[in-house]
């Protein structure tokens, strides 16, 4: 393993070589997971300053300049608060599930690209990687339910895991195009294959599918079903209070934020951009971008209603995952076919936005064939639904199978 | 692709063409419809058939089986002639280069035994005669068999015969010639037999097929001594292989039979080949089945006695010819007086055979079984020419031989298919017309196969005659009992049949050896020059052969003109003659019928001049300047080894004289006989007051050897056959069966005794300790898994363990 | 054998991976037992980390824990066995017994003499080793394990009707 | 890299454990969670020979992946049988499950 920059000082400052690399990787980890621990504070105010916008409010503006320190009074509140633990909890699971499910949203910074220069780390597997530490989100969640030995709870986590374990197949198979067009997982590479021509632009359909599978992943609304006040009073975090339940709370928001970060980076080019080879130009692209998908998730929160839970599992079972595994065929063939006809440059890294047309213009063609089938299916399946509704039969019959 | 125009493969193909023929009639034409014996003329014959409905081949299959066998012998007739015209350009060809490819055939221990082909200039002339006279056949097959219901079975079988016989002349090694052999004895069985109905039919094929199978058996004795003693089969290893070794090893070593009386192996497995060729070329004692064997359609008669079978064991001896000859102690040298056994048994036979057959045949009066008797005596020939020596005038008379004898059969068949047409006419004048319109099925039939539409009235008509005459037949067979083939029936010919009148003329010249200008002549006349030759030098065998084939050539242009004149000359004798025609000049069967004879024709007389000798007065220079063509190229198919190079007889004048004079003689005598005043209606044969009656009828049941024959063998072993079954089968066998019966009866009573206390004991016994054990077994199965696992968790640590301590890891870790 | 951090982290995993098996077989309740089960693959992923297979460390903790863990934890759930537990083991000694032994055996018979004194099986025999993308195309070319492939992609299948079909309430017709 | 050995013993200890665990947990789905164990014991090794003794090859990671493959099918099919079994006895203890006892 190569020892260099702070590793090699502190071996020269006398260090034994293990310890300093040891300690050099301490600090790299620290500093990468520093930045989504800052940005989450700031993002909460976002998130409550557009919801309040949307919502014909103010939002918070007391605390600092336009609230903008209402976040850290939040905080200390959190902090102050009495950490009530059940009698009947299992006292190890209860206190460790916050932790996972921080940590595994904190996780796949890890290996998300900043800049062309800037990553945690660039691992050959990184979208393996990605969707592994994300799957430990679900653990949590379980955990969390299981450990406070509450019912509501318990169908809280349920409910959760159904869906989280549901909607990470269409996911998966969304994240397969990225990949198969990159012809790498690691996330850095597929940054740099998109150089030429994001591939949003080439598979619309499988950003689409990411978005909506991401978005049923962070539970928020219309899939907020996990905590469904109405139902189950909060769902798997009902006993949890004080800072655990604010890390709760903070993995959500991040999560959030690193879906749009993902989207961005898988989808729509990551620091792609003018000027994109000085870092910090970089950056501001990856943030922009990302904080243009990050308000339209917001957007669909606030104002979209919740669906129940049939509906959504539904929805994922005889919608997303047949239009994942079709849209993987399609792409997949087409790109091959591209390719042994030479209309498609065998290596998309650094490939010019003039080799990417044709590939572009076909996959394109084919995306919006596939959308317009599935948009008229959808609509017809609606108007199923609302007949069955104004005949007052119960909707699942009509929606289920 | 290299396959099929490499010369050296392309023999491979020569057969294929028949015998894929074969299997796609039988397996494509198996659809008959079923039609009453009445509808149909039955070939050349009326079986008994009463009213049986007899399969009718339907007209599908009819065109089907003709083209697909007429694709097939046409097929090899290329692929044959190329290979031989490309053959016989290439000068050193049988010296140096000789075509030939072989492949592995069946492993026996330690040595492999390969089968190949193999083209020789023996071959070529064989591969350039057999296809075109077979070719020939099935054409005239066509019109022949134009009524027969089961024409396509004909064409089927007659397609395995041409690819048996091509078998034969391409195989390089005895073996693969025995197959060809023996698949033409299978199948002149079944077309001997092939109006199967008909007793004296199916008989004769069965005498034809035992008669053959006794010389066949004796054949293969010698090929497996042979192959004892050689290791190998292969023509050219056995004689030519570093210059005749094995021949010396086979002329060295003494026969395990009558070593002592001189015998080599070579004269032995000489003795038992040549046994094998009197069978299948019906030389003397076992000449008995050919003459029967005219029972079979014509078409088959020509086939057999001309082109293929009686012609193959003449050639398989030619091919043997060196180990005849022999070489080493036992050496013989024709040339200089010196025979072996076979030589010397060759020789008299077949003089012996010539005469023989000669005076059967000038008795006879039906037209085939003159025919056939002149090919016995003609086969005598040539195996009398092999015996002195003289092989290739013997290959070069199987040639002209193959050619007019079946130019002569094929017209006799269309002279038997004129009197049946002109039977039908007559019974058909005898009743009106009533019932002549009711089988348009079979019209349209024929019509259709044949497409030839413009001619259906003709035909339609013919088939009405056909088979309201064959309906009347039936009513009226007991009153008079018409024979087609008998010469006296007939006469007159001529003018009803002009195109088989001059083919048949041509044929029966050539026969007689008519001097200079047919193909006969040129033949006979070469072997009778060998004979003088060795005669003149005092060797007694040549003498006996020259005389006995110049009395025998005499006798044979004698009955040939005897024929003729009965057949073509004079006046009708019979209101059948009178009416008998191929029905019309152009309908489609006498077409069929006619163009065969007169590419044979032209074979007949031209064939002879390849082989006019170099000194022979003008012609020689005219037509073989340089030596005669047919000479160089045969004598090159067997290698000089000195004592078997034939000799060149140099022109004399008079053997030339003595076959001019008999062959002239002859002709004039039958002439004189029976063509300057022809034989009116039922006036006997001048010849029976000649030669006496009792001699007459003597030769006209071919000196009694038939009945000889049934005395010898049949009835012995019938009175064998009928002793065993009285006294040994039902006596001795029954008794004995009868007594284990008896036996089998008391043990069943004891065992069934013993059953009682001892088996059923056991058997008892036996479940009950299983219920025991079992039931101390159950334990085990307590249906815990956990259980299981352990005990197989134990017993592999166990095992483990026992492995790890023998192979030492537990004694020391090093 | 210096002290890198190669060698820290094998520690630390295999320890990680050992107290999870520990915890699996004696966990009195059967929920912990899943997540000791997820601990114990865990250091097992990382291990194969250190052993240069990233792509199945990741392919460990995505099936295994994202999926057959979860798996557990329903069935633990679904089939009450945290309650209906009275006692952990049978028969514990002599399977206690069975377990070293064949530890042992394995140790001693077959480790030792074979691995342990064995000098040049101590190291890589070369640092080069195959990527993922190999792997990928092993399993797609037809001359290397495109037909497993093929039929590990049917046996799912089979396993996913399979399942369903035993799991499935008997009583309801379909 | 640290010997060889190492990740032998350490599967060696993970799988006797599992065995342990198979043969006396008395609840079925601890079975089944250590023949994953065991599983994974086997894995291990797999990737450990692979790395150490023919890393030029692909075998190693190639068998490592199919049996991924078998253990999950093996859990899903294994909780299946399991929640039916206990759906018709309500046991999931596999002592109990001794109908085919002689």
């Amino acid at each position: 393993m190569d020892c260099t920059g702070l590793c090699d000082a502190l071996y020269k400052g006398g260090l034994d070589q293990g310890i300093a690399q040891f300690i050099s990787l301490l600090v790299g980890v620290l500093l990468v997971s520093g930045v989504p621990l800052i940005t989450v504070i700031l993002l909460i105010w976002v998130e409550r300053k557009i919801a309040a916008r949307i919502q014909d409010r103010i939002g918070p503006n007391r605390v600092g300049p336009f609230g903008l320190l209402q976040t850290f009074a939040d905080l200390l509140k959190l902090l102050i608060k009495e950490d009530i633990t059940p009698t009947a909890a299992d006292r190890l699971l209860y206190n460790a599930a916050p932790l996972v499910s921080f940590a595994s949203v904190l996780l796949i910074w890890g290996v998300i690209p900043y800049t062309p220069y800037h990553f945690g780390a660039n691992l050959e597997i990184g979208v393996l990687y990605m969707v592994a530490v994300a799957s430990l989100g679900t653990l949590s969640i379980m955990t969390a339910g299981w450990a406070s030995n509450n019912k509501y709870a318990l169908l809280g986590a349920f409910r959760v895991v159904a869906l989280l374990v549901s909607y990470e197949i269409p996911m998966v198979f969304s994240l397969l195009i990225p990949v198969l067009l990159a012809g790498s997982m690691s996330l850095v590479d597929i940054v740099h294959a998109q150089g030429g021509m994001w591939f949003g632009i080439m598979a619309p359909i499988s950003a689409v599918l990411f978005f909506i599978s991401a978005q049923a992943e962070t539970g928020r609304a219309p899939f907020d079903l996990i905590e469904a006040e109405s139902e189950l009073v909060a769902g798997f975090n009902i006993e949890y209070s004080g800072m655990k339940f604010g890390m709760f709370f903070a993995a959500e928001f991040l999560h959030v934020f690193t879906n749009a970060i993902l989207l961005v980076v898988f989808f729509f080019g990551g620091w792609f951009g003018p000027f994109w080879d000085k870092p910090l130009i970089a950056f501001m692209w990856l943030g922009l971008k990302a904080s243009v998908f990050y308000f339209i998730s917001l957007w669909i929160r606030n104002t979209v209603p919740r669906l129940r839970i049939d509906q959504v599992m539904w929805f994922n079972w005889f919608r997303l995952v047949p239009l994942s595994i079709a849209n993987v065929i399609v792409i997949a063939t087409l790109v091959k076919i591209m390719q042994l006809i030479n209309l498609a440059p065998r290596n998309l890294i650094g490939a010019s936005f003039i080799e990417m047309l044709p590939l572009t213009i076909v996959l394109l063609a084919a995306n919006v064939a596939m959308g317009l089938v599935i948009v008229g299916q959808l609509r017809t399946t609606g108007r199923a639904v609302r007949m069955a509704a104004q005949n007052r039969t119960p909707v699942t019959a009509a929606v289920g199978d | 692709m290299q396959f099929f125009t490499d010369p050296n493969f392309q023999p491979w193909l020569i057969p294929l063409g028949p015998l894929l023929a074969f299997i796609i009639i039988t397996l494509a034409t198996n659809r008959a419809k079923l039609a009453p014996s009445g509808d149909m003329v039955y070939g050349g014959f009326r079986p008994p058939y009463g009213n049986m409905p007899v399969p009718v081949a339907t007209p599908w299959s009819r065109f089907l089986s003709i083209s697909v066998g007429l694709g097939g012998i046409i097929m090899s007739l290329l692929v044959s002639w190329s290979v031989v015209f490309r053959a016989i350009g290439d000068h050193d060809f049988g010296t140096s280069v000789v075509f030939g490819n072989s492949t592995d055939w069946l492993a026996n221990g330690t040595q492999m035994l390969r089968v190949g082909v193999l083209v020789d200039p023996l071959n070529a002339v064989m591969l350039f005669m057999v296809p075109i006279v077979v070719l020939c056949i099935f054409i005239y097959s066509i019109g022949y068999m134009a009524n027969d219901p089961r024409q396509s079975r004909f064409f089927a079988l007659i397609s395995l015969f041409a690819g048996a016989m091509l078998t034969l002349c391409v195989s390089d090694n005895l073996l693969f010639l025995f197959v060809g052999w023996e698949v033409m004895g299978l199948c002149s069985y079944l077309l001997i037999g092939f109006w199967f109905e008909k007793e004296s039919a199916y008989k004769a094929a069965i005498k034809a097929f035992t008669t053959t199978r006794v010389a066949d058996v004796i054949m293969l004795l010698g090929i497996v001594y042979l192959y004892h003693i050689t290791g190998t089969l292969n023509f050219r290893e056995i004689m030519y292989a570093n210059n005749g070794a094995l021949l010396e090893v086979l002329g060295n070593t003494p026969a395990i039979l009558f070593g002592s009386f001189g015998f080599s192996a070579a004269s032995l497995i000489g003795v038992f080949l040549i046994i094998g060729t009197i069978g299948k070329s019906a030389q003397f004692p076992l000449h008995v089945w050919l003459p029967d064997a005219m029972q079979g359609p014509t078409p088959v008669s020509a086939m057999i006695h001309a082109a293929a079978m009686v012609s193959a064991g003449i050639y398989a001896i030619i091919r043997m010819y060196p180990v005849f000859v022999g070489a080493g102690a036992f050496a013989a040298d024709p040339h200089h007086g010196l025979f072996t056994q076979p030589l010397m048994l060759m020789a008299l036979v077949g003089a012996f055979t010539a005469l023989f057959a000669a005076t059967m045949a000038v008795a006879q009066n039906d037209v085939k079984a003159v025919l056939a008797y002149s090919t016995i005596s003609q086969l005598g020939f040539m195996m009398a020419a092999l015996g002195i020596g003289a092989y290739v005038a013997a290959t070069f008379h199987l040639i002209t031989h193959a050619f007019f004898k079946a130019l002569l059969f094929l017209s006799s068949g269309s002279v038997i298919h004129a009197m049946e047409h002109g039977e039908h006419h007559v019974h058909e004048h005898g009743h009106g017309h009533d019932g002549g319109g009711g089988h348009g099925t079979a019209a349209a039939s024929t019509v259709h196969e044949h497409g030839a539409q413009d001619h259906s009235e003709t035909h339609d008509a013919h088939a009405g005659h056909d088979a309201h005459g064959h309906g009347e037949e039936h009513a009226a067979h007991d009153e008079h009992a018409f024979d087609p083939q008998d010469m006296m029936n007939m006469g007159g010919l001529r003018n009803k049949i002009p195109v088989t009148f001059y083919a048949f003329m041509i044929g029966g010249f050539s026969l007689a050896g008519f001097p200079l200008i047919t193909a006969g002549f040129w033949s006979k006349d070469e072997i009778l020059a060998d004979a003088w030759l060795g005669a003149t030098e005092g060797f007694g065998p040549h003498a006996f052969v020259f005389v006995m084939l110049a009395v025998a050539a005499f006798l044979t242009a004698f009955y040939t003109m005897r024929q003729l004149c009965l057949t073509f000359f004079g006046e009708a004798r019979t209101e059948e003659a009178a009416h008998a025609g191929l029905g019309g000049p152009n309908n489609i069967i006498s077409q069929t019928m006619q163009l065969p004879l007169i590419i044979l024709s032209f074979f007949a007389i031209f064939a002879g001049f390849v082989g006019v000798p170099k000194d022979f007065p003008i012609l020689g220079s005219i037509f073989s300047s340089g030596g005669s063509f047919f000479f160089h190229l045969v004598e090159r198919s067997v290698v000089p080894l000195g004592n078997i190079a034939p000799q060149h007889p140099a022109f004399n004048i008079f053997p030339v004289l003595v076959s001019f004079a008999v062959a002239l003689g002859g002709l004039y005598l039958g002439w004189v006989m029976y063509g300057r005043k022809p034989l009116k209606a039922g006036e006997p044969d001048p010849l029976i007051d000649i030669l006496g009656s009792s001699l007459h009828t003597t030769l006209k049941n071919r000196y009694y050897m038939d009945d000889l024959y049934t005395m010898l063998f049949v009835k012995p072993s019938q009175a064998i056959a009928n002793f065993i079954n009285v006294f040994i089968d039902k006596g001795l066998i029954d008794s004995i069966l009868h007594g284990i019966a008896r036996l089998a009866v008391w043990i069943g009573d004891f065992i069934k005794v013993l059953n009682l206390w001892l088996i059923d004991g056991v058997g008892d016994g036996i479940p009950r300790g299983i219920y025991r054990a079992g039931g101390w077994l159950r334990r085990t199965q307590s249906g815990r898994i956990q259980q299981y696992l352990l005990a197989v968790l134990i017993v592999a640590v166990l095992i483990g363990l026992v492995l790890a301590v023998t192979s030492g890891a537990l004694a020391a870790p090093r | 054998m210096e002290i890198t951090i190669i060698t820290i982290a094998f520690i630390v995993f295999s320890l990680i991976s050992l107290v999870g098996a520990y915890g699996v077989v004696t966990c009195h309740n059967l929920f912990r037992g899943t997540i000791w089960l997820m601990v114990s693959l865990f250091g097992a992923a990382g291990m194969f980390v250190l052993l240069s297979a990233p792509f199945l460390a990741a392919v460990q903790v995505l099936v295994y824990i994202g999926a057959i863990a979860i798996l557990f934890t329903f069935a633990v759930m679904l089939t009450r066995s945290v309650s209906n537990l009275k006692t952990r083991f049978n028969r514990l000694n002599i399977n206690i017994a069975a377990a070293v032994a064949l530890f042992a055996l394995l140790v001693v018979g077959i480790i030792a003499p074979v691995f342990i004194s064995n000098p040049n099986l101590q190291q890589p025999i070369s640092t080069v080793t195959r990527t993922t993308i190999d792997l990928g195309e092993s399993f797609g070319s037809g001359n290397s394990f495109a037909l497993p492939f093929e039929v590990a992609s049917l046996l799912l299948t089979a396993t996913m009707i399979g399942a369903i079909v035993i799991a499935r309430e008997t009583d309801d017709e379909v | 890299m640290v010997p060889l050995w190492f990740y032998l013993i350490v599967a060696a200890a993970l799988f006797s454990m599992g065995t342990f665990g198979v043969l006396s947990r008395r609840n079925g789905v601890a079975v089944l969670m250590s023949v994953e164990l065991m599983l994974n014991a086997v894995n291990i090794n797999l990737v450990a020979f692979w790395r150490y003794l023919t890393p030029e090859k692909i075998n190693g990671m190639a068998f490592a992946a199919f049996v991924f493959v078998v253990a999950a099918a093996e859990a899903a099919v294994g909780l299946a049988i399991i929640i039916s079994v206990y759906r018709n006895r309500h046991s999931v203890i596999p002592e109990e499950a001794d109908t085919l006892r002689g």
